[in-house]
């Protein structure tokens, strides 16, 4: 508060880019903070570059384009291993916030409801074209994991087909070229209101168990950056504190907030899409060790805790 | 003045506005045909919608109209399409002016020609996209790096047509003029350059819809404003709407853009020419 | 000493692995000022010999000397008319004329001024804002000729610069080109294929034998200067030199004529 | 064959054997300045990677090789290369076509060309990712699509390219042979075609790479196999050298294309023209 | 009824927002087999009235009726040579005589006959397989030559065509041409600016005035056929003919020397 007020005196605020690898729901914290006002209340004057991919994201915050990126925790640890100084400092969702999406038609051929038991909605997968966004990313391994638990042969008993952005998903699937595909909100609501496809798992709402809890989606910078500007981390930091406050403490205000930035999106997906992420979104920014070891386990990186995440700021934003 | 003078005096006009009466009128013809096609396109666009093809595909005229009238009135429209502009037109000039000067330089230099040109191709096959993160990590996530987006793409068009026009400059002419005691700038400016302009012409003409086309990738790989992130806001959100009305600013600025460039030399420079076909 | 000089001078050329002569063994002196006529039939190497001389072709034997010093890139001394016209198409006529007076950056009015006087010259005045494709071939060589004779080069090396003319045109040029040469005393390599033309004009006249062309022989021409062109073919001393190398044109004739 | 006949055939036979001689010492001495470059430049790049420039984003010579070495021992280089050769092959073949004809067409048809050539520019403008939904929608996800997607890259830049030359064909050229008698097909065959063909060269070397770009654009868009696929793999990986390595193989193959389309052609149809500048 | 009748015929440019007028008033009959020689000063027109006559010019004013059939779109029945040769650059001698041929459809084995037999009249053989680039002046003309001969058309429309040649081969050429049109009953369109030429040639000659151009006279020359071109100028027909039309081409000439 003392921050803000100091700020507001100075008349002068900070000015941030945050590059953020997609406009999609796993951001709605800074949505919301950016909506309602929190960042400027922290004095920070915040500007939301969409930098399509983490890789892009990445690269906006090392080369210095942005200070501050967004994307998933994965890929701070995966590029920490290979070398690269950054750190994550807040947690933006704290499900595996994706969900996995089938044709309507083929879920009735197998006579596969939303109801059925996980296993099947799994086995249903069987034969199917699946699309994912990158190889190797982490939809490619959860729906390699998914179909092992089965005992399926991700490579022999299903094609997994790599569509990197939501742009080349929804066609695909609409044409019929894959029958099911896992991708994050509010892509998956949109097969559901066109009619084509049904919700086959929502792992927003932790139906994988494995995954429960899950570190997804967080705000990283340089370390470098951390050390020279920790008050600016901090105002960022509170800011996103005190919108994910909101969020838990406001759900319907915070639906219509963040419904601004996506307000072309028709009403029902976007219903839906808030609905099914409430559960995921972060109630405090602290980034919480098991969530880091599921990343560890699952997306099959690792990197030391301590040297990739840096929860000083979160923990320091909750008092 | 004789009888015969006036008479050729007035047939003299006669034929000059003859010309111009005919011009006028072919440009009126022409444009009528071009506005019927227009005016069929969309019907059969506004038919096709929503009947054969999902709308959510491919949208509708009046719902394009419509994200256009909104954009317009909000402002939103002339604050992203200046930004794209300002991108479009600098990178066009950077990298039209960086091939130009390096496709002229190796046309003439045939032995630099000889070494470098298979390093050019060979940079010049390389997927832009791919090369994306290495744009942001050099040049950030602003205009900057949309307009060297845009100007590389350009470099490599404007280079290979410059290049190819220096090299089929009449060799007598060059002797000629060599002849007279030319200094190397005034073979340049007198004859390398006047002879290689419909070669250049084509390769501006080739580049300027890709500077658009770079400064737009730019903006949809990384941006909070321009025409490109109309673009990816529009997808984004499903909003096919918004998405052809966007693509369909970017093609009115392009055929003006186009116009105006062509139109220029043409008319500066290549007059000569155009006197010639009619 | 001779301002040119060729010393045994041969030019080949290439052809898929064929070589191929085009001049043999030229041996040739030019005094500073004098006016040469050079006379042989169709491809027997008088463009070649030109283009030697101005620099823009290599000789494969020999050495090609110009004022003392060999010619081994492009002789800038010399002002080239060259058999086909290198009028540049985007240039009008008063442009192209003005061409090499702007290389020597000669102000625009002195230009204006020089340039009016050759068009008018060679009886263009009225077609300065032309361009070269409007004009008729023999237009378009006298516009050739204007740009040569403005910028106003050392020596002249002519290739058949009246040959797209009709005859009293000629005769008129002709005229007006010695007067030139009178005046400024050049140095003119002349090429025709007009004998009445080359006697005329020239102090000496070379001819050239056919294809691998070489000079044949050299006969110099006795007719007091000045000359009247206009009547000049009712002087003896013209159809004395007429008829020498009449004969000696002869010989290559009859070649050609057994074929 | 009298003695001066003789001198003549050995002169010949001297000249013949110089130039060849010429000719290959000249070849060898370029080939050494290139291979110095590339040398050079690799060495600059092992130098800068790790000292100056983080290894992670510029990755490193060494590297590089190993995951060459590494896809071609495992049959991968072969496999993802041989689909997007295929895909930029038959893209390129079909967009070339397309774009000769209509820029031919258009070329021969004034008329058309000035109704239909502002569409076609204006078509031309339009990034082809923004298009990427619709691709995927009626080409689906296969081969097909990154082939439609090549072939529509190249049919712009060749359409312009031959339409110019069509447009600057010699009139003289074309009058003569029409008094001639000349069907509309022998003055295509005889003048038009071989006379536009400086033009549509470069009109093919601006689009090899782009066929290329196009084929790999659409592997990265969607897809499971070939070098577009290689890319987006290694960069979800954070696999610099990967990433690096399929854009080299992208480069070298780009360089084989451009000198096996340019070299036939210019050996087959352009040899008058090489004949003169030697 | 005359095979061609310019009836009328005027042509106009345009020249920025002026008109300018090429040739004026243009009547003309020539008859079916006849030999009609064009005279006149340097761009009076006389290339555009064949350019009109060949089709590839629209008159302004007046007629041109070839056979009874107006002249509106290219006229196929002529062969032209222009002033400027129209040889392919990227054709061998060979192939570019071909040309006409190959439209024809006449088979290779023929054709290659049929060329072989005016490349060497036109004393090119040896040089089939050049290209055009690699001959010279002279040489490019004499290939044009070849190359209308070959194919054969009805009508032949000349533009100064030996006027790059040197004065022997312009009279073996001129006997070749004679020849043809006698075996061949063709109908002969030729512009020459040598009135020995036009007179030793033609059945009659018509002369332009100057620009704007327009038909002056048309002389009847009566000199028997077969001519000998290589003695004509010692017959007392010729020198006739040639006084008559020297003294009308003479006010033409005035006019220019008093500029
Ligand atoms: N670039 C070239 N390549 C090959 N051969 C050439 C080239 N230029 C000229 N020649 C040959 O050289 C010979 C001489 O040519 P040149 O032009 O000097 O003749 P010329 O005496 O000027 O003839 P003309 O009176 O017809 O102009 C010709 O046989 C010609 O075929
Ligand atoms: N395309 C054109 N545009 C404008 N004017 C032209 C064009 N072609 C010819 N002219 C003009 O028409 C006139 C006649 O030209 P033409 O070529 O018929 O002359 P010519 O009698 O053949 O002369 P020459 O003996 O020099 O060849 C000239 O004054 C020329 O300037
Ligand atoms: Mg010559
Ligand atoms: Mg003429």
């Amino acid at each position: 508060e003392k921050s803000s007020n100091e700020a507001g005196k100075k008349g002068k605020a900070e000015k941030i880019t945050i590059a953020q690898s997609s406009s999609s729901l796993l951001f709605t914290p800074i949505y919301v903070a950016q909506e309602k006002g929190f960042f400027k209340e922290e004095g920070l004057d915040v500007e939301v570059t969409i930098a399509g991919g983490s890789t892009n994201v990445l690269s906006a915050v090392v080369g210095g384009g942005a200070e501050v990126g967004a994307t998933g925790l994965s890929v701070v640890m995966d590029v920490n291993s290979k070398g690269q100084d950054v750190q994550a400092f807040a947690s933006l969702i704290n499900q595996y916030a994706s969900n996995v999406v089938i044709r309507k038609d083929v879920a009735q051929k197998l006579s596969v409801t939303e109801d059925s038991s996980i296993d099947e909605k799994i086995k249903a997968l069987k034969g199917l074209s699946i699309g994912i966004t990158q190889p190797g990313g982490g939809s490619d391994r959860l729906v390699r994991h998914l179909l092992k638990t089965q005992n399926l042969n991700p490579d022999k008993d299903a094609t997994i087909v790599p569509l990197g952005k939501a742009e080349a998903i929804l066609p695909a699937f609409t044409n019929n070229q894959i029958q099911a595909f896992v991708f994050s909100s509010p892509t998956s609501e949109q097969a559901i209101t066109s009619d084509e496809g049904i919700l086959l798992l929502n792992l927003s709402k932790g139906e994988i168990k494995e995954l429960d809890g899950f570190t997804h989606s967080t705000l990283l910078t340089k370390k470098d950056f951390i050390k020279k500007n920790p008050e600016t981390i901090q105002k960022m930091t509170n800011a996103i504190a005190k919108a994910e406050k909101f969020i838990s403490e406001n759900k319907e205000e915070a639906k219509e907030v963040v419904r601004k930035s996506f307000d072309k999106l028709d009403k029902v997906t976007f219903d839906a899409a808030f609905e099914n992420n409430f559960e995921a979104f972060a109630r405090t920014p602290v980034i919480t060790k098991s969530g880091y070891e599921m990343n560890v386990k699952f997306e099959g990186v690792n990197a030391p805790f301590e040297k990739v995440v840096n929860n000083e700021f979160a923990e320091k934003s909750n008092q | 003045m004789s009888s015969e003078a006036i008479i050729i005096e007035q047939s003299k006009k006669k034929a000059l506005s003859k010309r111009k009466m005919r011009k006028r009128k072919e440009f009126i013809k022409l444009s009528i045909i071009r506005l019927f096609i227009i005016v069929f396109t969309l019907f059969i666009w506004h038919f096709l919608s929503g009947r054969v093809i999902d709308k959510f595909w491919i949208s509708s005229p009046t719902d394009v109209m419509q994200a256009i009238y909104k954009w317009t009135v909000s402002g939103e429209l002339f604050y992203h399409l200046s930004i794209t502009v300002q991108e479009t037109l600098l990178g066009f000039v950077f990298g039209a002016l960086a091939g130009g000067i390096v496709g002229f330089l190796l046309g003439r230099w045939t032995y630099g020609a000889k070494i470098f040109e298979p390093f050019i191709m060979s940079l010049y096959s390389l997927p832009k996209i791919a090369l994306a993160p290495l744009f942001i990590l050099w040049f950030g996530i602003g205009i900057d790096m949309k307009i060297i987006l845009a100007a590389v793409t350009v470099f490599f068009l404007v280079f290979i047509n410059t290049y190819a026009g220096v090299r089929n400059v009449d060799k007598d002419m060059l002797e000629n003029i060599r002849i007279m005691g030319a200094s190397e700038r005034q073979i340049t400016f007198k004859v390398v350059l006047p002879s290689a302009l419909t070669w250049i012409m084509v390769g501006l003409r080739t580049s300027i819809p890709y500077a658009l086309i770079g400064a737009v990738v730019g903006e949809i790989t990384a941006s909070n404003r321009g025409v490109g992130y109309l673009i990816q806001y529009s997808a984004g959100q499903y909003d096919t709407g918004g998405t052809f009305a966007a693509l369909i600013i970017l093609m009115l600025f392009s055929i003006a853009l186009n116009f105006i460039v062509t139109g220029l030399i043409e008319k500066r420079f290549l007059r000569w020419k155009t006197d010639q076909s009619n | 000493m001779a301002l040119i000089k060729f010393s045994g001078v041969s030019k080949q050329f290439e052809r898929n692995d064929e070589t191929f002569w085009a001049t043999r063994n030229i041996n040739l002196e030019v005094e500073k000022g004098e006016f040469l006529t050079v006379i042989g039939p169709s491809g027997c190497g008088k463009s070649t010999v030109l283009n030697l001389c101005a620099g823009i072709m290599t000789a494969d034997e020999g050495a090609i000397m110009y004022d003392g010093k060999p010619v081994n890139k492009v002789n800038t001394k010399v002002g080239y008319m060259t058999q086909k016209d290198n009028l540049l198409p985007w240039r009008t006529v008063m442009k192209n004329v003005e061409l090499g007076l702007e290389i020597q950056g000669i102000s625009r009015s002195e230009r204006e001024k020089r340039c009016r006087r050759y068009i008018e010259m060679v009886g263009l005045d009225g077609f300065e804002k032309h361009y070269p494709q409007e004009l008729s071939g023999g237009m378009r060589k006298r516009v050739s000729l204007a740009q040569l004779l403005a910028y106003n080069p050392e020596t002249l090396l002519l290739d058949e610069p009246f040959g797209a003319l009709d005859a009293q045109l000629r005769l008129i040029m002709q005229d007006k080109l010695l007067e030139i040469w009178k005046e400024t005393k050049k140095t003119i390599i002349f090429v025709t294929h007009d004998l009445d033309e080359a006697v005329s004009l020239g102090d000496r006249v070379a001819v050239f034998s056919k294809r691998p062309g070489t000079i044949k022989m050299i006969e110099k021409i006795n007719i007091p200067r000045p000359r009247d062109v206009y009547n000049i073919r009712l002087s003896p001393d013209f159809s004395k030199a007429h008829t020498t190398l009449w004969s000696a044109l002869k010989d290559e004739f009859e070649l050609e004529v057994s074929i």
